[in-house]
């Protein structure tokens, strides 16, 4: 972190090796490619927690609308992939050949112009990265400017994820409405349903989360990061040393958004379809647990926290499905009242005291432990 | 679903199954002496989880989150059908097993749930979903690893996959009948359709439409509100503007209570001659929230009530009440659900099989004399000819039968013309 | 408008400033220079408005009327960084730090570089950092302190810190909300020693209730009330002059 | 769209949609009040809101129950022991939670947020789990169904007047409550200064659960009073959360009477809306003409200019 060295600690680089050990080697191996399945669709997840670790745990902003630019992201991508899965011979059947189903369905008889530069798979990747930046800057701008924060800030993203919601239902004719867009079967003439492709698309998921990790490493290591801390802190001490506050808030605030977005997306590819109910209210409070869990300040934290509870979910909500609401609702208060910091907080008062004398003691150097660690930072 | 998902479905070997196969077929080898059983390797060549004495189905509800109020009748449905082909000896001699999982109202869930039912417990048929967003979730999945799923919902249509035998009815089998009667009996000349503003309430609303206009009569108004709204004084204030002869509501869940209590309040009395209230969305079930005193008068147009007056009703009536207690009612869909297991196992007999590709095969044609419903007949495109009958809802929660077509009304999911 | 409206020889000027809350003059009309190199403390008894005039100084108060000039540039109308970077320095009542950062990681968040959202990105941690870090820490007895958590240090220490983090963005005007509260006798002669250190090329405005302090370091002496002035001058004139000798003794 | 109408048609008709726009005025009084107290006057985001409304119908269904099936001779007036007994039940449901959950995070607002979201997931399974996943019927007495004729054409419905005085007397009541009672000096007092208040001999706790209790019991006889207009299931208080909170929030959240105001303004926006538009774009201009306005003026309607 100081200069000249590299922005990550040993640290950091044994909690990266952990992370890719457990995502690349133990996981792929030990279960079979639907489960592994499950484990990409839950680590898109682990993306938005990421963010939310910025925005939240770092910077004090809690969006409660997360799953808007997770669905901004995911939406970029279906619209592609049901562009690419509509073409005019495979809906031949339909009045007007060549749109997606569900427009044919409206009685609408030609592409919305907004789709249009969706037949663009580098057009898509960049709306993937750009539309969501664009609107959270908006959103981030309208409100930070004006010191709105906290608590105003939290139940004005959650109106806003409200009401997207319930534009992309009512507009079913150019967003498939409930039903959501289904139905995605290649991409660039690849079948990404197959066994293959789904390993293919959970290594890249893998391999992205680590990026973005590294990503985030560097952004919170640098005076950036240490700002933000100092701004949760004592926003107008930052305000008196001359900076502009609003500016930090919205540039956090839209990496987080763009995080989000990008996890949408593999969710799109993983999962095979995108629909409004990973955009409202529910999902985005649930994503804030995912990084509560994990602890806030963690983003190591966050991707744990994201795979512990949605393990839980799946296998309690299988043999208990009465408890796991009861289950679910404790663990949220639990985080809340017993471990503010989460899996982190665990981490770092039990197992982290060990982990550095078994660094200090091993000056060869971090080969990944083989035992799994709750969470790092 | 694109008609090519059709066809390429129909072709698509059993990704992942194929493994299961051999460990089946040694585990079933040993035990074949039952007369007129079929051989477990004849039955079943495609590793499904079979053995001489048992198969393994799927119910694939949501028992909790928002849907869990719907589906809940589904799922005690199927169960009551297993339970009963179970007593009768089975299917191909075999008991049937279930494996229960929960899609949680939530739609990634359900395609998880339903490629987990394939996958690993190697289901041979799977009962289940109810909203078409669960469905159109989980159809990718029945359709790569070839599964059958008996869907019991009436749903807008729009959709024929060689996967999927669809139980209920399509928007226009439910739709047409109903305002025809409407138009005829009540002298019905203009409409206003309201719905909650999703898939199934506005494609069923479109066909409404084109009917109505087809008709040489007027659609005075059309409206959508959130689902969940539970505001609706402004909309019963244009109703009364409009003076409709024929208020057409298809509002879901909560709002539906809302409405109607609403209605009621703002003097809109239904058990008079104008406007006629006719809905599609309100059965045995949904009354029960809504309360009987508040719909009593309206109109509904399905294929099943409770009050249904045969025997083979009355008998499925009395086993549903004394199996889940004498308080519980039936609607259409959880009837429905019931004819699924019926189904899947007159198909199984007929293909001698429970080779998923045999059974789409064999389901065309299939008939149930059995029915609670009276007969029905599955169509060449997976869904059932049965008939459309309009029900007039009294105080007690309950429809009494005033209209039923006198022939069986043709499944039609890609209705020329009222698209 | 007077003849001083346009003097140029003040650093600050402060003329007809006026600030009222739903109807409640905070501060009325208020005339207010201070000089070059000049230690300006502002007394008065409680409620007198002294927070509210600094509030409006550094622009976390938005004035209802009046101007406020800082080297004859009008910062009414900017947004409190831009004031920060015209070299105005406040320091809050409550010692107002970063107390999950170290003392080092304090001081060089308030280094006056990489001040926006990309220079912070790319902002390094080089020698002039480094130094000028180290030689601030020492000027507020912190240099052995550096890798400390901030929220360890003792309240006097984080008033001190609080002193170090404006002296290194090096303001020339600094407005200090009484540094020595809560300061035991022994640091309060630091913190004396310390002020008159560091007045040297600029100027600090002080609002204290410590009256001893104040002779101790006092150029001039403003005492307010009820959001006016009630006496100027020196330490000495002013503690003779009978209104203030009323307001603070009398009822 | 009016032209086929005499204009005694459409007088009636605005008459009418004017008493529409009222009773939900009402209908967001009602439920916002509770919450302009936990959230405005105590800061406390209080997620599980719409569940201690439905618990006030939950309450009000077996009241119904009861009283039908052991006293039916009361049946015509049981509905309001119901609400007052809803009330209660909402009240000490929140004074356990603020005594289990909420006095150990007042200095942590957002947290209050997710520990809230968890108690209402519990909340909804264990009305799950109690009267099961269907929704279930309010039956009511005969009285409060139907409307009332005003003239030939203008009806209005009699539950919306029950409404609409109920919110009156229960915004007359939580006035007096909070600005004319030592319990409302006392809970202000604790709101401004916690510190001073407990030096001056103010039980702040006790101030506090109170406080707490009064606002979930409002929300009890908002949950009873919307049996009459309402759907009663495990999930339906989730239905009023966004709504109440947009209430709240733009009225300023720390004045009453801002919510009051809010209610009025949003109310009046989405009947109006409602008339002239479809729905649902109803409903998402009314939501993002509130945002919009919350973006522009953050501090809400009312505020007030503190000195800080």
């Amino acid at each position: 972190m100081t200069n000249g060295k590299s922005f990550l600690s040993r640290q950091d680089l044994l909690a990266l090796a952990v992370l890719a050990a457990l995502l690349f080697i133990v996981l792929p191996v030990s279960v079979d490619i639907f489960r592994l399945n499950l484990v990409g669709k839950y680590l898109t997840y682990a993306f938005v927690a990421i963010g939310l670790v910025l925005c939240w745990g770092m910077g004090g902003i809690l969006s409660l609308g997360q799953g808007v630019f997770f669905g901004l992201g995911g939406y970029c991508m279906a619209m592609f992939l049901k562009l690419e899965a509509s073409t005019p011979e495979a809906t031949k059947i339909q009045s007007t050949p060549g749109i997606p189903d569900f427009m044919d369905w409206n009685q609408l008889t030609e592409l919305p112009w907004f789709w249009e530069p969706f037949k663009s798979f580098g057009f898509t990747l960049a709306a993937i990265l750009i539309l969501p930046a664009i609107f959270a800057f908006i959103v981030g701008a309208a409100m930070f400017k004006r010191r709105v924060g906290g608590v105003y800030f939290a139940i004005i993203t959650q109106a806003i994820a409200a009401i997207l919601t319930i534009l992309i239902i009512g507009q079913q004719g150019y967003t498939g409405g409930v039903n959501g867009i289904t139905d995605l079967r290649t991409l660039m003439g690849w079948d990404i349903r197959t066994d293959s492709a789904k390993y293919v698309l959970y290594f890249l998921n893998g391999g992205l989360l680590m990026a973005v990790l590294v990503l985030c490493l560097f952004v919170l290591k640098s005076k950036l990061g240490r700002l933000l801390v100092a701004l949760r802190d004592k926003e107008d001490r930052v305000r008196f040393s001359g900076y502009d506050v609003a500016n930090f808030k919205i540039f956090v605030f839209c990496f987080a958004a763009v995080l989000s977005a990008i996890g949408g997306a593999m969710f799109t590819l993983q999962v095979g379809f995108m629909s409004p109910s990973f955009v409202g209210i529910v999902p985005s409070i649930e994503m804030v647990i995912y990084c509560a869990v994990g602890g806030r300040l963690s983003i190591f934290g966050a991707v744990y926290g994201t795979l512990l509870v949605n393990w839980a979910k799946t296998t309690f909500s299988e043999t208990f499905p009465e408890l796991w609401l009861f289950g679910l609702g404790a663990l949220f208060i639990a985080v809340v009242l017993v471990f503010p910091n989460g899996l982190a907080g665990v981490y770092r008062a039990q197992v982290a005291p060990r982990v550095k004398k078994w660094l200090h003691t091993r000056k060869s150097g971090p080969d990944a432990p083989v035992q799994d660690p709750q969470a790092a930072e | 679903m694109t008609n090519n998902g059709r066809k390429t479905g129909l072709g698509s070997t059993r990704r992942g199954v194929i493994l299961g196969a051999a460990t089946a077929v040694a585990l079933t080898a040993f035990s074949q002496f039952g007369v007129g059983k079929a051989h477990a390797d004849d039955a079943n060549t495609t590793g499904l989880a079979v053995t001489a004495d048992t198969v393994k189905v799927g119910i694939l509800h949501s028992v909790t989150g928002t849907m869990a109020i719907s589906e809940t009748g589904s799922v005690q449905a199927e169960k009551l059908a297993i339970e009963q082909i179970n007593a009768m000896g089975g299917v191909l001699g075999r008991k049937i097993e279930f494996v229960q999982e929960d899609g949680a109202s939530d739609w990634p869930t359900f395609a998880e749930k339903a490629k987990k039912l394939l996958v690993q417990d190697k289901v041979a048929a799977v009962f289940g979903c109810w909203t078409s967003a669960s469905r159109k979730a989980v159809l990718p999945v029945f359709e790569q690893y070839n599964g059958m799923l008996y869907y019991p919902t009436f749903y807008e249509g729009l959709e024929e996959s060689p996967n999927v035998i669809y139980t209920g009815q399509e928007a226009t089998q439910q739709i047409l009948a109903g305002i025809d009667w409407v138009v005829k009996e009540k002298g019905a000349k203009s409409f206003y359709l309201l719905g909650s503003d999703y898939i199934w309430p506005r494609t069923s609303n479109k066909i409404a439409r084109k009917h109505i206009e087809k008709l040489g009569l007027s659609v005075v108004g059309e409206e959508y509100y959130p689902l969940g709204h539970t505001q609706f004084n402004s909309v019963i204030n244009k109703i009364k503007l409009k003076k409709p002869d024929v208020i057409y509501a298809i509002v879901v869940g909560g709002s539906n209570v809302a409405f109607y209590k609403q209605l009621k309040a703002a003097g809109i009395d239904m058990t008079k001659e104008k406007p006629v209230l006719m809905t599609i969305s309100v059965t045995e079930d949904e009354i029960l929230g809504i309360g009987g005193e508040n719909i009593a008068g309206a109109y509904a147009t399905m294929k099943y009530f409770q009050s249904l007056d045969n025997d083979n009703n009355k008998a499925f009536v009395e086993a549903f009440k004394a199996k889940y207690g004498d308080e519980i009612v039936i609607g259409d869909v959880t009837q429905a659900a019931y004819l699924g297991p019926w189904l899947w196992k007159a198909a199984v007999e007929k293909a001698g099989s429970f080779d998923i590709d045999k059974i789409k095969a064999a389901s065309p044609g299939i008939e149930l004399t059995t029915a609670p419903e009276g007969y029905v007949k599955i169509h060449e495109n997976h869904h059932l000819w049965s008939k459309t009958r309009v029900g007039h809802a009294k105080a007690d929660g309950q429809y009494e039968v005033v209209y039923e077509t006198k022939d069986l009304m043709e499944p039609n999911p890609f209705p020329e013309g009222y698209q | 408008m007077n003849t001083l409206a346009n003097n140029t020889d003040f650093l600050l000027s402060i003329e007809n400033l006026t600030v009222s809350f739903d109807g409640f003059k905070a501060v009325n009309d208020l005339n207010l220079y201070v000089d070059e190199n000049e230690i300006h403390v502002i007394i008065g008894p409680n409620g007198a408005g002294k927070t509210t005039v600094l509030d409006l100084i550094c622009g976390r108060t938005k004035a209802t009327d009046g101007s406020v000039k800082f080297r004859n540039r009008e910062l009414t109308s900017m947004k409190e960084h831009e004031i920060v970077r015209e070299g105005v320095g406040r320091k809050f009542q409550n010692p107002s730090i970063y107390e999950d950062l170290t003392v080092f990681e304090n001081l060089e968040i308030s280094f006056p570089r990489g001040r926006n959202v990309f220079g912070a990105l790319t902002f390094k941690r080089d020698e002039e950092v480094v130094s000028r870090v180290r030689e601030i820490a020492e000027m507020v007895f912190l240099d052995t302190l550096l890798d400390m958590q901030a929220a360890l240090l003792s309240h006097g220490q984080k008033q001190w810190l609080e002193i170090g983090m404006l002296l290194i963005q090096d303001p020339e005007l600094l407005m200090l909300d009484e540094p020595v509260a809560g300061m035991s006798v022994s640091e309060r002669k630091q913190t004396a020693k310390l002020l008159n250190e560091i007045t040297k090329g600029r100027s600090v405005l002080v609002v204290e209730h410590d009256m001893k302090f104040v002779e101790d370091i006092a150029h001039r002496v403003t005492v307010l009330h009820q959001g006016k002035i009630l006496s100027e001058g020196s330490m000495a004139k002013v503690q003779a002059d009978p209104k203030v000798i009323d307001v603070y003794l009398g009822h | 769209m009016f032209a086929d109408y005499t204009w005694s048609e459409l007088g009636s008709i605005f008459a009418m949609q004017g008493f529409a726009g009222l009773i939900l005025f009402s209908v967001f009084v009602l439920m916002a009040l509770g919450l302009a107290i936990i959230f405005g006057q105590m800061g406390v985001i209080n997620m599980a809101h719409g569940e201690f409304m439905i618990l006030g119908a939950y309450v009000t269904y077996l009241c119904s129950h009861i009283v039908e099936n052991y006293v039916p001779s009361l049946f015509g007036v049981y509905f309001f022991g119901a609400m007052i007994l809803a009330f209660f039940a909402s009240a000490a449901l929140g004074a356990l939670v603020e005594w289990a959950l909420i006095r150990h995070l007042y200095k942590r607002p957002l947290d209050t947020l997710l520990a809230t979201w968890g108690l209402s997931l519990m909340l909804q399974q264990a009305y799950r789990s109690i009267f099961g996943a269907r929704e279930v019927g309010v039956t009511l007495p005969d009285w409060l169904l139907g409307s009332v004729a005003l003239t030939d054409t203008i009806e209005v419905p009699i539950n919306g007047l029950f409404v609409m005085a109920l919110t009156l007397v229960i915004a007359v009541a939580v006035y007096f409550l909070m600005f004319r009672s030592r319990m409302g000096m006392q809970t202000r007092a604790v709101v401004q200064n916690r510190v001073m208040a407990g030096a001056v001999g103010i039980n702040t706790e006790r101030v506090d659960r109170k406080t707490f209790a009064l606002g979930c019991g409002i929300a009890g006889i908002a949950g009873s009073a919307f049996t009459m207009i309402g759907s009663t299931g495990p999930t339906a208080g989730q239905l009023y959360i966004v709504d109440t909170f947009l209430i709240v929030v733009f009225g300023g959240a720390a004045s009453l009477l801002g919510t009051i105001a809010s209610s009025f303004a949003i109310s009046q926006a989405q009947s109006t809306m409602e008339f002239f538009l479809s729905g649902s774009m109803a409903k998402v201009l009314t939501l993002l003409t509130v945002v919009g306005i919350l973006m522009l003026r953050p501090e809400g309607l009312f505020s007030l200019k503190i000195r800080r």
